[in-house]
């Protein structure tokens, strides 16, 4: 690892010429406060003072429908369009650490070669934050890197302290190292410091993670479950926004015309309906409430126990998007036995008095 | 695997012909269509039509005078596959909002007064499943050409798609779209049938539900949760009542018992 | 094993290859018989799959589902399977007739732990449908049959014309090698010459069975498997060896597309065969 | 007696047929039927927000979706005093011209044209004519083009909102769409050549009134303020009403529209008719070419005038873009605050004139009126196929009949969907009767019939005005009592319009007045008594349209009573009306 300085005023003219051989992906601004990565041209798009994406980067690697054959009665033609030379910047380090479980995911057991290749192709310039009332990621230990980035930008007053994180990373320095110096001051490293530690304290929502898998196992037959089900849009917005969440489906999309079709896969997300469904129409998770079961066991239990931490990054979109407030921040409180306001408890709640009555 | 071309009618009953426009709609695709099947009956588009026995019996529109549930009775006979395509068909359209038979009658005569039609006498509108038995279902206001285009072609291949249950907001997102619910906007997003592609969110506005009712919607959660966000009850009904003919007829049964 | 790369007929690991149909055969009124080999023949040859293993078919235009294998490794070349019309593919697949092509991909999924059944008695119980991936391994028994002690095949359906391979495992009865029992709960043809009940009625045959050194394969409809554990535990086989193959929505069977997870654990890769144990641990198996 | 019909009206929108009955060799009726049952639209539309009806008003039509929007924007805009910006208004605009090219596009080429070349359907003609179809497909195509990057989706975008739009189309979106209209110019010019050129047959040919909105500074275009009719008048917005009438008839979901007692056309045709010397560039070129005599009286020409008006639509595209980039802001959609007004949307659909009126109370709609342009067009349909029918029929050429009425109703494009809305019926207004009654007496010579039993109560109001009317010095006034009286009438009134004196049950206050079309009430069974056998007979189709009713609402018909006292001072209305009419009138002046 080596660390080295960039002028504030040379991160465009960096971006200009690391971005010549490689669609460059930055956050830029949708809505009056709402951000989305997006491919971009004219670098005064870009908006780094941004809090979360709508959906997690993920998206860029395998987007929410991916063509993955061309395929006529013998023959399979694989579609690698998707696969091109990207690099991410600006990308905050939880995001960073979900791609780094989704790494591990995709390339367990068997290789799923629309991820890896997509992977492979893309660089990861990551990007210091400061964290709001919904930023989870101290929880989770995920509020700074440690591997998965190629270049990771921390800024201070005047100049950025950029990580090398990886020979590929390395190599974007070297293609103009006169933009970057390896002068790092004493006060530079004052001021990182400084700034590290009061970020530390600026966190504002916390939960015990250690401790949710028993919690999970315990109440496992609780009522708590039953309401969440209750008050469930099953929208599914939670888990498409999830950095961490991969489920999809395959389908088959046949042209007219010709005896061949497309087999497209696209995102799925085990809070809908008729994920659980097998031919025949028998639903494994036909209620709502196991299938919220299922989504929170996966993240905070099962991942824990397998790997030693949660899969849940603490990036507090599932906090933003949920219009019912079922999140990991009111199921994890609740589960620890804390109160929290939120839709879903004051709909129970509700539900409960028009019945007395 | 056999290559004879399957028999296809598409028939219109009462609506705004905006599902039979929409296969129209697909111009780059018209003559693969019409190459790829064989069409007997389609009256907005020919002439030259068969009323015979069909492999497949593709109708819009809700069933709105007694002439029209004849001739839907008779597609069915000659049928193999009846599919309803749009919201009328699948759910009975905007025009099956008078739930109650009175209600109906009382509007009915303030537009046609007490006229007695001579060629078809009036019935409160339905969906055809009303009516006859419907093998698959096309939602939307009107159905989608990606969406009637993917069905089409697997249909002629004795596929029929997979049932999707999936709400507007799942599109929605895919699209990085914002929450509009979330933001205190009256969205219908989850209780609505995606395929539409989301366009409304994607232009800022918030879901009509003109897709219909997702059968299994969370309705009262989000109508408690709209009341919370201060929209007033009436108002609330209507706009779930607005595109969900007469499927929702149960729920809005009960919101009015929970008032009493 | 876990984290290794697996390997399939490509290296893209969703990518069918093209497998013609040999033969097929209506085994009941809604279960049709399938014999299909690669379309090409030195990769049919090299297919290597073990008993309990499943594997992916497509058909064009309607898309692909999980089929365990009903046919057993030690005859190559040519994989059987019993196809139940349930859902599109299904349906599509009954359609087609021999030398059509279809997609083939696997095999997935853990199998049978052939190493650990080596010089146990073998225990079969099958129900229904659950005879498609336990004849693999049954047949795999009996064409390895010195490397096993006892074999038992215990076989239950509801009525004579629903109990597939009927006719060969009639002829198996005649193996002096394969204590083989088939019921019926009921004869709807008159002509049914073996037992009549439950299929836990056919335990009373093998009461003098070694449990300790017994491997007991359960595959049935749901409510089989409430009866025949009960049963399988008061023989005192360990919970460990009682090992049952189940069934799961898949789209992927290489642990990718999340549809057959439960807890941790990916139907498609930790399993379709779990033990009894894994079962009693994992609230949701069953 | 005998009936030739199309059941069901093929390649035009929406579910609908038409039938002429034939007594020997005089057409007696011809009725443009519309299966397509009731919708109540209008009803559905009342009690909801001005949101929700921007919504679901579109609903009506898939066809005329963005005409139904923009109409009611405009009408809700009005209501409640939106004042959107110009470019808002340009992009609006830019919209239509995409619905326009569609329809147009779709109807003569694929609908149309089929008919003139001998195909059962554009398909079947695509083996000898691919390029045309190729021509029309990918026109349409690009209609559907632009309507969808503007509106959202083909068919009831919803990013139209009150105050603007959802989002506003990116800009190079909108340059595509420029460079798209400019690419196409050589086949839009074929498309005009093709169908101005066209043989088109001269029957049927008679003169008519055309309609259409007047969209002011001497300039074409499709929407406006006012009405424009062909014979110079002209009717604010707000006065739609006086053109439109509607009525209801017993054979259609679809209601019926006189003017001052006469059908009138609306669509292409008349827009080109009544505008046509507006256009300018190569439109302007192209009309002063192919325009003459046949356009203004062949409803045929309605397919020309759709390519010509696809030409203007083309030509007008790259103006309305350059126009709408000049302005770099993106306009906000305009909020409003205002919880109650009324107004109307005056929309030039593809088919014609297209009426909106919205009244809005507490934030919502308590009033809503839509009027379409195929219900104003039944009556010239009927018409229209009256004439072919009866000119072949004279000719000899029964043959012909049901091809030529389907060409007919073809030719109005007509949009069944549209019609079958199904609008409000208006309850006279305790007055109307009055101004109607004198604009029918200012255009025709009718005479007048009273009907009634002198022995059942109020029914004898109609022979009670009658013979007063007589005893004023009326001219031709008819009494039903006497047998010997009403067979010399049917012989000396044949084809002449008579207004019928009589009680009618309408429902409303007794004493009340109202003037009826003699179609609307005599289909309305509940209306009269013992009506129906006395008027079939004798009274042939064309007489029968141009007729009457001239009907009070009586408080009882029992037996042995004498009139009641409120029928009576409705009587001595009637009678005031008619006589102050008589000092203007030159009829009566023959007796003083």
């Amino acid at each position: 690892m080596r660390i080295v300085k960039l002028k504030k005023e040379n991160l465009f003219p960096f971006l200009e010429v690391i971005s010549k051989e490689a669609d460059l992906w930055a956050p830029v601004k949708k809505y009056e406060d709402k951000h989305v990565f997006k491919a971009v041209e004219d670098f005064s798009e870009i908006d780094l003072d941004y809090q979360r994406t709508i959906i997690p980067p993920r998206r860029i690697l395998l987007p929410p429908k991916t063509n993955m054959f061309e395929a006529t009665q013998n023959t399979y033609k694989e579609d690698f369009s998707n696969v091109s030379k990207k690099i991410i910047f600006g990308i905050h380090a939880c995001d960073v650490n979900a791609l780094v479980i989704m790494d591990r995911f995709y390339n367990f057991a068997y290789d799923d070669p629309y991820y890896t290749r997509a992977r492979e192709n893309t660089l990861i310039l990551g990007y210091s934050c400061w964290p709001d009332e919904h930023c989870l990621c101290k929880s989770t230990n995920t509020h700074i890197v440690t591997e998965g980035y190629d270049l990771f930008f921390s800024k201070l007053d005047t100049h950025y302290l950029v990580w090398i994180g990886s020979s590929q990373g390395d190599d974007l320095i070297r293609k103009q190292p006169s933009l970057f110096n390896e002068d790092i001051s004493d006060k530079d490293i004052q001021t990182y410091l400084n700034w590290q530690k009061e970020r530390e304290d600026a966190f504002q929502a916390e939960i015990d993670f250690i401790d949710m898998p028993d919690l999970i196992e315990l109440k496992y037959n609780d009522p708590l479950w039953e309401e969440l089900g209750k008050a469930c849009l099953a929208c599914g917005s939670c888990t498409n926004v999830c950095p961490t969440c991969n489920c999809y489906n395959v389908y088959d999309k046949p042209i007219l015309g010709k005896n061949a079709s497309k087999i497209v896969r696209c995102w799925d997300a085990c809070t809908l309906e008729n994920y659980s469904e097998v031919a025949g129409g028998e639903n494994f998770r036909e209620n709502r409430a196991d299938r919220l079961k299922l989504w929170y066991t996966h993240k905070l239990q099962a991942y824990i126990s397998k790997y030693g931490k949660p899969a849940c990054v603490g990036c507090g979109r599932c906090i933003v998007s949920c219009p019912v407030d079922i999140n990991v921040l009111t199921v994890g409180k609740t589960l620890s036995g804390e109160k929290v306001d939120a839709f879903w408890k004051r709909f129970n709640l509700q539900v409960k008095k028009e019945v007395r009555k | 695997m056999e290559n004879s071309k399957l028999k296809i009618g598409i028939y219109e009953l009462t609506g705004c012909a905006g599902d039979a426009l929409l296969i129209l709609d697909c111009e780059k695709e018209l003559i693969d269509i019409f190459n790829a099947a064989d069409i007997q009956s389609f009256v907005m588009a020919k002439s030259d039509n068969i009323e015979g026995d069909l492999d497949i019996a593709l109708v819009e529109g809700s069933v709105t005078t007694e002439k029209e549930i004849e001739e839907l009775k008779d597609i069915r006979q000659r049928s193999k596959i009846v599919v309803a395509i749009g919201l009328c068909a699948t759910v009975g359209g905007i025009q099956a909002r008078f739930l109650d038979p009175k209600e109906w009658n009382e509007r009915f005569k303030k537009v046609y007064g007490n006229i007695e039609m001579t060629h078809t006498k009036p019935v409160q509108s339905k969906p055809i499943d009303a009516y006859i038995d419907v093998d698959f279902y096309l939602p939307g206001c009107p159905i989608g050409k990606e969406q009637f285009l993917i069905f089409f072609t697997r249909i002629l291949k004795g596929n029929p798609p997979e049932k999707s249950q999936n709400p507007v907001c799942v599109t929605c997102k895919y699209n990085e779209n914002d929450c509009l619910l979330k933001k205190g906007i009256l969205c219908l997003g989850p209780l609505t049938e995606d395929g539409c592609g989301a366009i409304c969110i994607n232009h800022n506005l918030p879901c009509a539900g003109c897709w219909g009712p997702l059968k299994t919607g969370n309705r009262t959660s989000e109508y408690y949760l709209l009341k919370e966000k201060g929209f007033d009850v009436e108002h609330i009904k209507k706009k779930m009542a607005n595109y969900s003919g007469t499927k929702i007829a149960s729920f809005l049964k009960e919101l009015e018992k929970e008032k009493k | 094993m876990k984290g290794d790369a697996k390997t399939t007929v490509h290296a893209n690991p969703f990518m069918p290859e093209p497998a013609r149909i040999i033969r097929t055969q209506m085994l009941t009124k809604d279960v049709k018989f399938f014999q299909i080999r690669l379309a090409d023949m030195e990769k049919a040859l090299a297919f290597r799959y073990s008993p309990g293993q499943f594997i992916m078919l497509s058909v064009l235009g309607a898309g692909e589902a999980p089929f365990s294998i009903s046919s057993t490794p030690s005859r190559p070349g040519l994989l059987e399977f019993c196809i139940r019309k349930a859902g599109t593919v299904t349906n599509a697949l009954f359609r087609f007739k021999e030398n059509d092509l279809v997609g083939l991909r696997g095999p997935y999924g853990n199998g049978f732990p052939l190493e650990e059944m080596l010089d146990r008695d073998i225990l079969i119980v099958m129900g229904g449908l659950g005879a498609a991936p336990l004849r693999s391994v049954l047949l795999y028994c009996l064409d390895n049959r010195d490397k096993f002690r006892r074999v038992i095949l215990l076989h239950g359906a509801k009525n004579p014309e629903e109990m597939i391979f009927r006719e060969e495992f009639y002829s198996l009865k005649e193996r002096e090698d394969l204590e083989c029992f088939l019921t019926v709960d009921s004869d709807t043809t008159g002509e049914w010459k073996e037992n009549i009940g439950v299929v836990t009625a056919l335990f009373e045959k093998c009461r003098n069975i070694n449990p300790a050194d017994t491997a007991a394969l359960v595959c049935g409809p749901p409510v089989m498997y409430k009866f025949v554990l009960k049963e399988l535990v008061k023989l005192n086989i360990p919970k460990d060896q009682i090992l049952m193959t189940l069934e799961r929505r898949m789209k992927c069977g290489v642990g990718k597309c999340g549809h057959c997870a439960i807890d941790y654990i990916y139907t498609c890769l930790d399993g379709p065969v779990f033990t009894y144990w894994d079962v009693l641990h994992m609230r949701e198996l069953i | 007696m005998k009936t030739i019909s199309v059941e069901h009206l093929c390649r035009v929108e929406g579910n609908g047929g038409i039938s002429a009955t034939i007594d020997g060799k005089k057409v007696t009726e011809v009725k443009f039927n519309i299966y397509e049952g009731p919708r109540l639209i209008e009803q559905l539309t009342i009690g909801r927000t001005p949101e929700e009806d921007v919504s679901l008003a579109p609903r009506i039509c898939a066809i005329c979706t963005l005409s139904h929007k923009n109409a009611v924007l405009r009408a809700i805009e009005k209501a409640l005093s939106v004042k959107v910006p110009k470019k808002t208004i340009l992009m609006r605009e830019l919209m239509h011209m995409g619905e326009i090219i569609e329809s147009h596009s779709l109807h003569i080429f694929l609908l149309a044209l089929p008919d003139y070349l001998g195909y059962p359907n554009a398909i079947a003609m695509a083996a000898k004519y691919d390029l045309e179809v190729k021509i029309g497909l990918e026109m349409k195509n690009f209609g559907n083009h632009i309507m969808k990057t503007i509106s959202g989706r083909y068919i009831h975008g919803e990013n139209p909102v009150i105050g603007g739009f959802g989002k506003f189309p990116d800009k190079k979106d909108l340059l595509w769409i420029k460079s798209r209209a400019q690419q196409f110019m050589p086949f839009v010019l074929k498309t005009v050549s093709l169908f101005c050129e066209l043989d088109y047959p001269e029957i049927p040919e008679d003169e008519t009134l055309y309609a259409c909105c007047d969209p002011g500074n001497g300039k074409f275009g499709f929407w406006g303020e006012k009405i424009l009719l062909s014979n110079g008048e002209s009717i604010p917005a707000d006065d739609y009403k006086k053109l439109t009438n509607e009525f209801v008839v017993s054979h259609s979901y679809a209601k019926h529209s006189l003017y001052k007692g006469k059908p009138y056309s609306v669509g292409a045709l008349a827009r080109i008719n009544n505008l046509g010397e507006r256009l300018d560039g190569e439109a302007g070129r192209k009309f002063k070419k192919y325009f003459n005599e046949h356009w203004k009286k062949n409803p045929l020409y309605h397919n020309a005038a759709q390519a010509l008006e696809i030409l203007y639509c083309f030509e007008r595209i790259p103006v309305l873009v350059k126009k709408i980039l000049k302005d770099e802001n993106t306009p906000k959609i305009i909020p409003y605050s205002v919880k109650e007004g009324k107004g109307t949307g005056l929309v030039e659909a593809p088919r014609g004139l297209l009426i909106h009126h919205y009244e809005i109370k507490n934030g919502l709609v308590s009033n809503v009126d839509i009027i379409t342009p195929t219900a104003q067009n039944a009556e010239d349909i009927e018409r229209y196929c009256y004439i072919a029918t009866q000119k072949l029929l004279d000719e000899g050429q029964e043959e012909k009949i049901r091809d030529r009425m389907d060409l007919v109703v073809r030719a109005f494009d007509p949009c069944i969907s549209c019609s079958a809305h199904s609008a409000q019926v208006r309850q006279g207004k305790t007055d109307e009767w009055k101004s109607k009654l004198e604009t029918i007496l200012t255009h025709e010579e009718p005479a007048f019939l009273g009907i009634g039993n002198f022995r059942q109560g109020d029914d004898a109001v109609g022979i009670f005005i009658g013979k007063q009317l007589r005893d004023a010095g009326q001219k031709n006034v008819w009494l039903e009592s006497s047998t010997n009286e009403m067979e010399s009438f049917w012989k000396s009134n044949a084809g002449k319009p008579v207004i019928f004196l009589d009680a009618i049950d309408f429902q409303e206050k007794p004493g009340t007045v109202t003037f009826l079309p003699l179609l609307y009430a005599l289909n309305n069974s509940s209306l009269v008594h013992k009506f129906s056998p006395f008027v079939t007979g004798p009274l042939k189709y064309n007489q029968l349209k141009k007729s009457y009713i001239l009907g009070i609402q009586p408080a009882s018909l029992k037996r042995g009573k004498t009139i009641s006292p409120c029928v009576k001072k409705a009587t001595r209305e009637v009678l005031e009306t008619l006589k102050s009419r008589q000092k203007k009138n030159r009829h009566f002046k023959d007796k003083e």
